[in-house]
């Protein structure tokens, strides 16, 4: 089931909404899609799905071409599951025949589809609403019922547009897992479009970041958030300080670099040369506990966030002001000694 | 009398005639302004029977194919006299006793047939014989009103009758709506024989359409076009006046002149018709024949169907 | 209650209270006529017309005629509008446009050409020798034939509506379909056909209806097919003259209502049970790529766009290019005298155009803006309003079903005199065949409005309630955009059905205030029938002009107002 | 600007969205509300918004009844701003058109019109799709313009419905950010429904949470993940673990509880009594590093967060698995000794 994507290019009007793209998926794979909004994802998936035809490029699906020069097989040929961002639910049928038409179309047993409508509804929690109207539906129901339906068609492809957007925290993680779960049964190759990174990380066996239309970069997820390609990737995964500092050292995949005067060593792609660099640093690089706390910093400002304080401290000679978490609240202009102890030099 | 102001005329004369006529009058008397409608018979006795209804008619004069009609508006007291109105020229079968109508020309029934048909015909019994099976048109009597006339009049000929009719229906004739269809049935070769008003076929032929008229040996029925004077016009005089010039000489001629066969005896047809001498009318009493309408029409219906 | 809230309610009784005086009103007039004796109800005449056999069998001639027509212009119509709203057939703009234009004929002519054509005397058909033998019967005069007509005079009306239905359906839930594998026909039959139903529904009725009421093709198949329907009896009725004559007409009329409240009353559960509000941003439509398919599709569209336009159109022409019916058409024969004739010497066709082309033009926008209006009360939220304007909407179907020569006498009872506090009477006037196109058409211009409302959104109205819009910021802004397609297609509707009418306006027309209809039929009723032709050829090309000039209107209205615009 | 709903009830057919909900907002007040998909949170937007008539009780706006026993004020005359879960964009209106329909209904001046329009749509980084119709838009920014009709007509009382769902994180800051100004300077009252909780706890003055058509607790961000009323809020806001465990001693708002056989102090509501009850704890009261780690645990199950793991570690006796954040993977099975400084005593 491998999806292949070759230089694939779709224009509406002047504006390329998907420049260039290329991608490989491995059988199986969760490969999970981010970025921000309007960069391409849902275009990236209508052109998977045989539903936007595109300009140029290939697209195979396990091993066969279903996209390319002059070639564009309909998307009822292409045997994918999708869930759409709008939900796509048909209005004048029941939450139960919704889920019951992509196995009715294929033609499976009345029993058969009985039971795995059913199945799947009871999945999404959604068996006491299988009679009504999506209208009689509230909004997390209705995209419940959009994924049912999708589970329910069994494809071997399966595309997820933001499945998850629309639920609370704990249905959402109840559905993350039926979906882990339902992935590693069903050996389905899945790609799955949020802007949730938390979902991302904890589904995905890879991750692409997509931007104007371009992807940036296709890795595991600790690749991404680990070891980014470029700011802009560092920027997007996950909260982080972008500072300079200079190279003093290299060892192997670890540099030794001045940050405000002090010495640090952090982790650093191969080729990394000594001299002036961009190191990002995330909130768990930095310590505020400790005795080696030697960074001198004050607080800008603080947000709670749930259990713990994220505060904003800037430190001499650095533009962005370093992210911190804090166990208590703190007040602007108070100081705080920190110290940094992980982080990445970004590739020159 | 102050013959002047405005006056209204329904009609169901076609639009050429009807304004004509308009003009004709209104030469001779400038001071009157006519206002008139023209429409088939049906629309305009519906229309006028709904102004009736509403107890406000508008016209001053009708002027529509057929005597029963009219005998049947005077039953109901809407016809005013017109004594003075000199018909002494007029064959007294044509127009009323009490002088409430007038009869103002001759739109005859008879056979016409395409030119390209095997037979010709000179007798209604023609039109039973074997080869015209399935090959008659006629107008009918439930929508036409000169239809209505020509049952009538053949019905009660001795000769003819009802059984006459039966025949018709055995040889599988098919009344359509009215005359227009019928002569267009016949024009067209869609069928060959039919019955028909005169004037049509008449007047086509001369254009070159491949029709035939023909004035049966038994005689023709007629729908002579009366003109009445309603009791509730608001200018009778004007109407009078124009009463007096329908059937007057003038007037008669100007009926010829539209291709008519004019009422007054003394004025010539038209181009392609007979001589008036030589058109044999089938007797008709407008007023036994209003009587039996209804059940004439029934008896249609039981033979011919729906 | 603040004022807002009464501008909506103002509207609502205002709209009520003018269907009512000029569809309910002078129904009622004629009804009384009929169910009243001495100032006292009596239905005995009612149960005694029910009773009768040729009542009854025209009743059921009428609904069987109607019913089977209304089927097969509803799968006629949807199938052209679905191949041509979802393929990538090429042309499409033209493909509509003379889809419309048979519509563009009136009634009775058509059927006429369509006798001519089919007939023993069929040029076509002699010079393929297969035309029947000469005077043999005529294949169209039977049940058969009369649903032929019906249904192509019909099929255009259902054409448009499920045309202007497709423009608002959102693309994502075809594609939902067919990424559940489900390939272009299970997607029609079991989603798009679903989804359109109100609008199937709407076509339906609207076409059972308007057979319910035809009378030109009732009259010149029905009657020597010996298959007489209800307007057939009710004009026989009129030719007795004899004072019964409105007691007998307003009886058949009744039942005509009668049966068009059933109707109403069928098709109001039916919407109900089908509304299905599409939720979703409409999109470029579908393009279901034909394949090698398209050809033949292309092909056969084209097929039924030549025989069902060129039949009768060349027959009609043919017929006009003669100096007499019933010759054929040869150098010889061939003359222009008979457009002289009507153009330069016939005053009345001039005026007549002008005349019809003001009033229907008129009436279809009064009746584009009427329907919006209670379009919008008819699918309301509050059961009260829906209630009221039912009630208007059952006038206005009833006044479409009962036949135009009916409700023209009915407009004779109802404003032969002046209208009351102005003064002002309009009897005589062209006003009162406005009013009459206004009162017949609101049915006809309605139907797609109604549809559009159903499958629309409610959250968008929502929205523009939260942002502070009024009603009637509300109806301009949201709601007459939104349904403008809709109400377009109902506004030409309109205008094609009034353009070429002749029933309504026949015993309403006065000298100077003539309409096209009732001087063609003047024109065939006094024996000019190559007159008439001229005139019907002259009317469609009036008709064709009028429509290419409306495309340079295409940038300046919402997008899918003109159908043959895409 | 006071909001104010007493028993407010409203039921389709035999279920009850709201089920006697009783609120009151303070004027300028940021009010999120909380809760599990189908609760009734857009069902109470409606109802204050005027677009769902209510079957009982009262609601105030700005000191105006607006909805009661046999009143009914319409939508369009209780002026507040309203962004729709589903948009709810006029497909025939440009961008541009959309975001200015509520000012021109407002017949503001032309200049201001377009002036604010602008501005509006700055603001949510929209200005170069302003001439596109919704059709055209990605499912974010159709989300970015119905956000900026809203702002557009600056109603006193402002209400949204998950505003943000479909915006990428860093969108998604911004956007808060921006309201949060928003909502600042124009003093506007605002309710706020999100499934996010760290949305809720960064934005709001006071959070909601939602069950089941009910109302279960109304408190400052602080209080409601600190002191939860009852397990179910407990479950509901945050990751965190319930434990048993028994007050061996109160003093004043700290208790004494007995863990797995270890004594410690947790925070407690003023009337708790001694004896067995219900403890929170969550990942950030339990500690993985320094000396008092005395509690034995074994890894059950671990999951990649983003630059730190979180393990479900099982504790003696306990039925569930305490959740804690750890800084380096862990295998299931491993021992793990923990210790917990904090938490909650839920009120009997
Ligand atoms: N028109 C309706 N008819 C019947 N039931 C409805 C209708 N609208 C909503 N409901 C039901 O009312 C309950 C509350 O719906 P509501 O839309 O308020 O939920 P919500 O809290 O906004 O959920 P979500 O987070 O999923 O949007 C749901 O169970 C829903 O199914
Ligand atoms: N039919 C269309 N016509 C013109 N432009 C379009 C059309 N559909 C999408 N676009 C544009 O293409 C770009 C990519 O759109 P797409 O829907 O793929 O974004 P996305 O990454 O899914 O964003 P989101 O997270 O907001 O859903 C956007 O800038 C959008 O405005
Ligand atoms: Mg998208
Ligand atoms: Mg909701």
């Amino acid at each position: 089931m491998t999806m292949r994507l070759s230089s694939v290019r779709k224009t509406f009007g002047s504006h390329a909404a998907l420049d260039d793209v290329s991608l490989e998926i491995d059988t199986g794979d969760f490969f999970v899609v981010l970025g921000p909004s309007g960069c391409g994802k849902s275009t990236l998936l209508r052109a998977i799905a045989g539903l936007e035809p595109i300009d140029s490029g290939d697209i195979h699906l396990a091993g066969t071409q279903v996209a390319g020069k002059g070639l564009h097989q309909p998307p009822e040929a292409r045997n994918v599951g999708v869930v759409f961002q709008s939900y796509a639910l048909w209005p004048h049928m029941s939450v139960r025949q919704n889920v019951a038409f992509p196995l009715e179309t294929a033609k499976r047993a009345g029993t058969y589809v009985t039971a795995r409508t059913n199945n799947c509804l009871e999945t999404v929690e959604l068996t006491p609403f299988a009679d009504r109207k999506p209208a009689d539906l509230s909004g997390g129901q209705r995209q419940r019922v959009a994924l049912a339906r999708c589970l329910a068609q069994g494809a071997k492809t399966v595309l997820m547009d933001e499945p998850l957007a629309n639920l609370d925290p704990h249905l959402r993680s109840a559905m993350e897992a039926e979906l882990a779960e339902f992935h590693k049964k069903s050996g389905s190759t899945t790609l799955f479009i949020t802007h949730d990174q938390r979902e991302a990380m904890a589904l995905a066996d890879k991750v692409a970041l997509m931007w104007d239309g371009k992807v940036l970069q296709a890795d595991t997820p600790e690749g991404l958030y680990d070891r980014p390609v470029n700011e802009r990737v560092a920027g997007f995964i996950g909260r982080s300080t972008i500072l300079s500092g200079e190279i003093l050292a290299v060892r192997g995949e670890r540099a030794l670099v001045s940050l405000a005067g002090h010495a640090v060593e952090i982790p650093c792609p191969q080729d990394t040369e000594i001299g002036m660099a961009r190191i990002i640093v995330r909130p768990e690089h930095v310590r505020t506990t400790g005795e080696d706390r030697d960074l001198e910093t004050v607080v800008d400002r603080v947000t709670y966030r749930g259990g713990f304080w994220e505060a904003n401290v800037r430190l001499d000679g650095q533009e962005q002001a370093v992210l911190v978490n804090i166990p208590h609240k703190a007040a602007a202009g108070d100081s705080l000694a920190i110290s940094i102890d992980g982080g990445w030099v970004l590739p020159a | 009398a102050d013959v002047s102001g405005k006056l209204v005329l329904y009609t169901s004369q076609p639009n050429k005639d009807a304004q004509a006529t308009v003009d004709a009058f209104s030469a001779a008397n400038p001071g009157v302004e006519v206002e008139w409608v023209r429409d088939g018979t049906t629309k305009i006795m519906a229309k006028l029977r709904a102004e009736f209804e509403a107890g406000a008619p508008k016209p001053d004069l009708l002027l529509i194919a057929d005597m029963v009609t009219m005998e049947g508006l005077k039953a109901e007291g809407r016809l005013m006299a017109h004594e003075g109105a000199d018909v002494s020229a007029y064959d007294p079968a044509i127009m009323d006793d009490d002088k409430t109508y007038f009869s103002t020309k001759l739109i005859t029934t008879g056979i016409v047939y395409n030119t390209n048909a095997p037979i010709k015909p000179t007798s209604y019994k023609d039109l039973l014989e074997a080869d015209a099976k399935g090959k008659i048109a006629m107008p009918s009597p439930l929508t036409s009103g000169a239809a209505t006339i020509h049952m009538a009049a053949l019905t009660s000929n001795p000769d003819l009758g009802w059984a006459y009719y039966e025949g018709l229906a055995d040889q599988g004739a098919n009344p359509k709506g009215g005359n227009g269809g019928t002569y267009k049935a016949v024009a067209g070769g869609e069928k060959l024989y039919g019955f028909v008003v005169d004037f049509l076929p008449i007047r086509n032929k001369l254009e070159g359409a491949p029709v035939e008229f023909v004035f049966p040996e038994e005689g023709v029925s007629a729908v002579t076009e009366p003109v009445a004077i309603l009791s509730t016009a608001q200018n009778p005089d004007a109407a009078k006046a124009f009463v007096d010039f329908l059937i007057s000489e003038e007037g008669q001629k100007l009926a010829s002149s539209q291709g008519y066969l004019p009422a007054h005896p003394a004025v010539a047809g038209p181009e392609g018709f007979p001589a008036r001498q030589d058109i044999k009318l089938m007797d008709f009493d407008p007023a036994a024949a209003l009587e039996s309408d209804a059940a004439n029409k029934m008896k249609f219906t039981e033979i011919f169907g729906g | 209650m603040t004022a807002i809230f009464r501008t909506e309610r103002l509207t609502l009784v205002f709209l009520v209270l003018t269907i009512t005086a000029i569809c309910g009103l002078p129904l009622l007039l004629l009804f009384k006529i009929g169910l009243t004796a001495e100032g006292s109800l009596n239905i005995a005449p009612l149960l005694e017309a029910l009773q009768s056999r040729s009542v009854l069998r025209a009743l059921w001639h009428s609904l069987e005629s109607s019913a089977l027509s209304a089927l097969f212009a509803t799968i006629l119509g949807t199938a052209l509008a679905l191949v041509i709203g979802l393929t990538n057939v090429r042309a499409k703009g033209l493909l509509v446009f003379l889809i419309l234009l048979p519509m563009m004929i009136p009634p009775h002519v058509t059927a006429i050409a369509w006798i001519q054509a089919l007939g023993p005397a069929s040029p076509v058909l002699r010079w393929l020798s297969i035309a029947p033998e000469l005077g043999s019967d005529h294949p169209l005069y039977s049940r058969e034939g009369l649903v032929l007509l019906l249904t192509l005079q019909h099929s255009p009306l259902v054409f448009l509506l499920v045309r202007a239905a497709l423009r608002s359906f959102p693309r994502e839930l075809s594609d939902a379909a067919r990424v559940s594998g489900s390939g272009a026909t299970r997607m029609l039959v079991k989603i798009t056909l679903p989804l359109l139903s109100p609008a199937l529904m709407a076509g339906f009725a609207l076409a059972f209806v308007a057979a319910l009421g035809n009378f030109g093709i009732n009259a010149l198949i029905g009657i020597p097919a010996r298959y007489t329907t209800l307007p057939v009896l009710v004009w026989r009725r009129l030719a007795s003259f004899g004072p019964d004559v409105l007691p007998n007409v307003a009886i058949i009329s009744v039942i005509l209502a009668l049966v068009a409240l059933v109707a109403i009353v069928i098709q109001t559960v039916l919407q109900k049970r089908m509304r299905s509000a599409l939720v979703g941003l409409p999109q470029a439509p579908l393009d279901i790529a034909l394949g090698k398919h398209r050809l033949p599709v292309e092909a056969l569209l084209w097929l039924f766009v030549a025989s069902v336009l060129l039949l009768p159109a060349a027959s009609l022409l043919a017929t006009s290019l003669v100096k007499t019916y019933g010759l054929d058409l040869s150098l010889e024969t061939l003359t222009l005298s008979n457009f002289a004739e009507v153009l330069w010497r016939q005053s009345v066709t001039l005026r007549a155009f002008a005349n019809s082309t003001g009033i229907a033009t008129l009436a279809a926008l009064v009746i584009a803006g009427l329907s919006i209006l209670l379009g919008y009360f008819l699918v309301s939220r509050k059961a009260g309003q829906r209630l009221m304007a039912g009630i208007a909407g059952s006038q206005a179907e009833i006044a479409f079903a009962v036949p135009g020569l009916v409700m023209s006498i009915a407009f004779i009872l109802a404003f032969i005199r002046p209208l009351p506090i102005v003064n002002i009477s309009l009897y005589g006037t062209l006003w009162i065949i406005l009013i009459a196109y206004v009162s017949c058409f609101v049915a006809v211009g309605l139907k797609p409005v109604v549809a559009a409302f159903l499958q629309m959104d409610m959250s968008l109205e929502d929205a523009a309630r939260v942002s502070g819009a009024g009603f009637g910021r509300r109806i301009r802004k949201i709601f007459a955009p939104l349904v403008a397609p809709a109400a377009a297609s109902g506004g030409i509707l309109v205008f094609l059905t009034a353009y070429n009418e002749v029933t309504v306006s026949a015993l309403l027309w006065s000298t100077g205030n003539e309409t096209i209809g009732t001087t063609i039929f003047n024109y065939e009723d006094g024996g000019y029938t190559t007159l008439a032709a001229a005139m019907s050829v002259v009317v469609v090309l009036a008709t064709i002009v009028i429509m290419v000039a409306m495309n340079a209107l295409t940038k300046k209205v919402p997008a899918g107002t003109i159908p043959w615009r895409s």
